[in-house]
């Protein structure tokens, strides 16, 4: 069991560097660029998920003959605790900074210039951030708190603390919702924890999704159906979208000998046939002959879930207008719920309206959710200064009939 | 049953809500014979029993829904023993504890069970959640409900004090729940629940104070706990409704005032309708819940 | 000055009990009712206001040949600290309420009969929650903590304290959001607070009003302005709208001796006609022939300011359409503030259209605000459980010329 | 001058605010002979003499408008010595202080003068701001910066520490405003400066920590304080867009899938566009201001 949570090759690991987050596939002796550091992942083979490594930064030389080489940092197991890094924190607000007079820089002597030289020179960040204090002239005036805080910054910033944790649909969220929203439709991960919970998303139900967030949805509900039920993914047009979050998520390949999982992404582009036809393709890549068997008795099986109306839960996660999409598959069992995300309210209030006079769906609900995070720290407690906003809205429903 | 797996037809022993309105709905146990008294006339339950869920059933006053159940129908439907987790918390306490079929998960109070339903239905059939109440009355009564709701198997109610004894289990736990007016006070007895590979903690406090101490005790040297983050949830339902805004009397047959209002590309000849501008808008409810509570969650990972 | 501070006879007030506001008129000897007590102002003059005053209940006699004599109650002045009796705290939340076992009640053996009675003899409040702490079986198993909670929930109950408050913007606003929101469009404080800044509200501007908000806008601008200046009010059709709201704030009437204040309520509805004929009415109840002089004077003013486009200021708080108002009140001078407040998005958006190409506004903007009162008590710190949401929206901008 | 009056043509010795764009205004003392250089070219002050408030100028590489100063336009404009209130809370706390033409004010601290512009607008001709700052290069920023634009008549900046000093002056205030690191310890400097007959308070705290100790002071027996209350304002500014929202490639040449969407009563046509569905939407920034900080309101009225 404890071997489970051992960092092997092979698989997705989250990497992450001063809060930034990465996907990304270990393979043996091959070189990982994440945040300005280069390194290879092989010592980090058999190690806990959860640990964290220093990276040695790498030198960089730089002669007449050889412009710049770039070596690899090397990995190395600590025990650090990354949260003491933490200089988010607003510490200024609260404090008594009556008396203090800016200095604009001009406290420190050691420039941008020196701290690139130090590290041709092979310096590691430990030197670097020594050097920095000690050619500081107002670090000795500063309080210690104040001291304690220039610490954590400047050693964020030249020691190399890399943490690798396992991916779920938590991390990949987050990732997304950081760095690239607007590939996950700038959908929340508050959003996504109430669309699972309005599907009602459990281990052996039938779902079917539609969605163009590069499969973080998918992966998503994949995952709360824990190896056992059906996950019908529709989509536009005739080729499959961007699904490349469905990798970060580790599972077993279908045909693997492995697997106990009986799902598997069947993509059933009947959408634009007129739901009579159907026609698959499959992100994860496959090839062999058993893969294909395996990949078309699957494509079956979603068919077949659609055709006989078995479908537990609707999710429509998409940058298309929703009401047409939600309209053709309100074909799910009775009394099961669905749920629509969009980034704009308006389509959302054309469907509201178009289910309510339609007799087939009650307890419609149109909700948006203001998520606060709040710092808190001995006297410096407060909702976060920024707050992103505009996370788009929720439509959830039951279907029912009316006959 | 209902709660962790699915059926098309009602049967006897069976949960139900009973939908009869948008703010009005309630949860009916099924037994032969019986029969339950409702606004809109009485619901015979042999009646009830083989009818198909998410069909109209018909009393003498008016017609009903009867419908399959949820954690997040029993929510809104169930009866509060204390106060009780709402759908917006709920889904980020899930979501954020990793939950997923197979996960172990300690929780301390049990409550109203809202919750417990919740954690129950996601980490079924492999999973299994120990949920520890203070208060004996509370845990026995919550202990029935599961057995009613047929969660028996994966669900175990202790009546304990989590804080004098810790939980009743060391090591197992994927995640850990806590929701009681000292959390800051159970923080070992958490790490000791959760496994030694590491896992996810939640504290839910109705005030800041609690969060304080909290937060302060996670951070602690050697606790084992990082990423502390704090959240807290607004989750606003609206309502969609055509609004007839009146237009005042300007004058319009008057050229002056009407080239002012309309200009001269006509853009927008709505607002120049007599009588009323028509339009379909978001109408918030008056009052909404404001604040039901914050949301500390960490990351154990002991070194 | 100390003077100024003095409760007077043919003034309003606010009044408060428990939270409640109401603004009335003292008039000597007239009997005030107001949350179920019935008073005469009378020993009230001559008092502080801030004054905290106890009401001595109405004893209730019903006998076979008069089934109930009203009687007044009387007031006596009393330092007792309202802040002291609020219960509104919800002191159950964080407290270990683990042990409790909910009684519904049967612990007290007074029931409401037995206090009617009490009342019906003359009781006092104080013996009324005298009577109930004696007879609840509960009280001495609570802890002094839940014994105070007790206390203070039947005092506030029985014993009747009022205060008396001078009446200025604030409390007006407050009384109508809390009382009558839908008189003020369910324009919240906060918001009002928005457009007197935004509106660049100060001594001596001239300010085009549109309100239908009984007179609480209007009545604010006029005291902001404080004595100087000219608010232009414009009103939809031949009737004045309601302005009620202006008498409470005891503006000096126009034409009396006392007054220096320059300002009146001039209603001009020549909106109806075009912008080319005066035809007021005046809220203020007029008589006689120096005030009707008065009127004209000013509405010729108000006219003046109108038709040279000196406006300082536009203001349109009300239940129309406001693209239509504001179109035909852009003739403000030019780097003056507009400001328009609906209860709908929708017609602001329109708005804010229109005006983006009309290039005769920048710096537009279309805002709402989220308010968030906490509550601030020993270990019950949180925002408040209730929130009342859907305050309107405010667009906000500047007129400029493009030519 | 401007903040306090109204003019319509620009003189020199005037401060005007540079309209470049919605984010980009700035200020500009208008000064005979000067030149200012901005991204749209040079800016020749005799020749914004005399032009008129609210109309274009234009500049070699493009227009600006020259714009009449108000408390609001120079809150976004001005330069930031320190953390500064914005609009919704300086507009909250005008109206929660009760202050108009006449009120005496007391501030702590200046900072950079945000608010206490605001407050001079709404309080002259006839009320007087004391303004009391810490620091002392903020002081005398701030003094000169109240000459500059005309206000000296109405405003006294103090160099001074409130909590050991209290206010320069006794038994004379409207109204209060604390923001400084430690408002629980100027409780009674603030009860000090204000009228025995009554008055207001606000103070402004980023931090609930702050926001406790003041609210405890406040309360405390004796204060003379009552009517506590603590609010927080967000304030969310939208645009306003036309967006274009895909159509899926449904087949809507199929019979079958066309009846579905369209239904009979073919009610809503415009989801069976081709291409794109196309709305007006308030569209908010990605990210706004979460916080800006507590305000804590109270009524001083002394028995």
């Amino acid at each position: 069991n404890m071997a489970d949570n051992e960092i092997n090759l092979n698989t997705t690991v989250i990497l992450e560097r001063n809060s930034v987050l990465k996907a990304v596939k270990l393979v043996a002796n091959k070189v990982i660029v994440f945040e300005k550091l280069r390194f290879k992942p092989d010592k980090a083979v058999g190690c806990n998920y959860g640990t964290v490594f220093k990276v040695t930064l790498t030198p960089q030389r730089s002669s007449p003959w050889c412009k710049r080489t770039i070596a690899n940092g090397e990995m190395e197991i600590t025990d650090q605790d990354l949260d003491s890094l933490d200089t988010n924190a607003d510490d200024a607000q609260g404090k008594d900074n009556r008396s203090l007079v800016d200095t604009h820089g001009k406290s420190q002597t050691i420039k941008r210039e020196n701290i690139l030289e130090m590290k041709g020179e092979g310096a590691t960040g430990e030197e670097i951030v020594k050097c920095l204090v000690e050619n500081s002239s107002s670090f000795n005036e500063k309080t210690s708190f104040s001291q304690n805080k220039y610490l954590k910054k400047k050693k964020k910033k030249y020691l190399s603390y890399i943490r690798i944790q396992r991916p779920n649909s938590r991390l990949i969220c987050q990732l997304y919702q950081e760095r690239e929203p607007a590939k996950i439709c700038n959908m929340r991960m508050e959003t996504m924890s109430q669309i699972l919970t309005a599907a009602n998303i459990k281990h052996g139900c039938n779902v079917g999704v539609v969605e163009t967030c590069s499969g973080v949805v998918l992966g998503s509900v994949l995952e709360k159906l824990g190896g056992k039920g059906c996950v019908v993914n529709l989509h536009n047009g005739e080729s499959p979208p961007n699904l490349f979050a469905i990798s970060h998520f580790n599972f077993p390949e279908p045909d693997s000998d492995k697997s106990d999982n009986d799902i598997t992404m069947d993509t059933v582009s009947e959408q634009s046939n007129g739901c009579d036809k159907t026609k698959g393709d499959n992100d994860i890549k496959v090839s062999g002959k058993k893969r294909r068997e395996n990949r078309l008795k699957h494509q079956q099986r979603a068919w077949g879930v659609l055709e006989n109306k078995l479908l537990d839960a609707v999710v429509v996660v998409c940058k298309f207008h929703p009401t047409p999409i939600l309209l053709c598959l309100l074909d799910l069992q009775l009394s099961r719920p669905f749920v629509v995300y969009s980034e704009h309210k308006e389509p959302l209030m054309e469907l509201f309206v178009r289910l309510s006079i339609s007799g087939s769906a009650i307890n419609l609900q149109l909700t948006d959710t203001l998520t606060r995070q709040y710092q808190v720290l001995p006297e410096r407690t407060h909702p976060h200064v920024m707050m992103s906003s505009g996370g788009g809205y929720l439509l959830t429903g039951l279907k029912i009939t009316n006959s | 049953m209902g709660f962790t797996s699915f059926k098309s037809n009602v049967e006897a022993g069976d949960i139900v809500i009973i939908f009869m309105g948008h703010d009005s709905m309630f949860p009916l146990y099924v037994k032969k014979g019986e029969i339950s008294q409702t606004k809109f006339g009485a619901i015979k339950h042999d009646q009830i029993i083989n009818h198909k869920y998410g069909t109209k059933f018909t009393c003498s006053r008016g017609w009903v829904y009867v419908l399959h159940p949820t954690p997040e129908l029993w929510t809104i439907t169930l009866p509060h023993r204390t106060q009780i987790l709402y759908t917006a918390d709920i889904s980020m306490i899930l979501f954020q504890l990793d939950l997923k079929p197979g996960s172990v998960v300690c929780e301390s109070g049990t409550g109203s069970g809202s919750l417990s339903h919740a954690i129950i239905r996601t980490i079924a059939p492999t999973g299994f959640l120990h949920t520890v109440e203070f208060h004996e009355d509370r845990a026995n009564k919550a202990s029935l409900e599961f057995k009613k709701h047929g969660l028996a198997d994966y669900v175990t109610v202790y009546n304990r004090d989590v804080i004098k004894l810790g939980f009743p289990v060391t090591s197992v736990a994927d995640a850990v729940f806590l929701d009681i007016p000292s959390p800051d006070d159970a923080i070992s007895a958490a790490a000791n629940a959760l496994k030694q590979s590491g896992g996810r903690l939640c504290s839910f406090s109705p005030c800041i104070e609690q969060v304080q101490r909290t937060c302060t005790n996670l951070r602690q040297q050697g606790s084992g706990f990082k990423d502390v983050q704090v959240f807290e949830l607004i989750r606003r339902s609206c309502n969609v409704k055509r609004v007839f805004v009146p237009m005042a009397d300007l004058g319009l047959d008057n050229d002056e005032v009407r080239s002012k209002v309309v200009g001269e590309s006509n853009v927008l000849p709505s607002v120049t309708q007599k009588h009323a501008f028509c339009c379909r808008t978001c109408v918030l409810p008056k009052e909404t819940y404001g604040h039901t509570g914050f949301l500390v969650f960490a990351t154990y990972q002991p070194n």
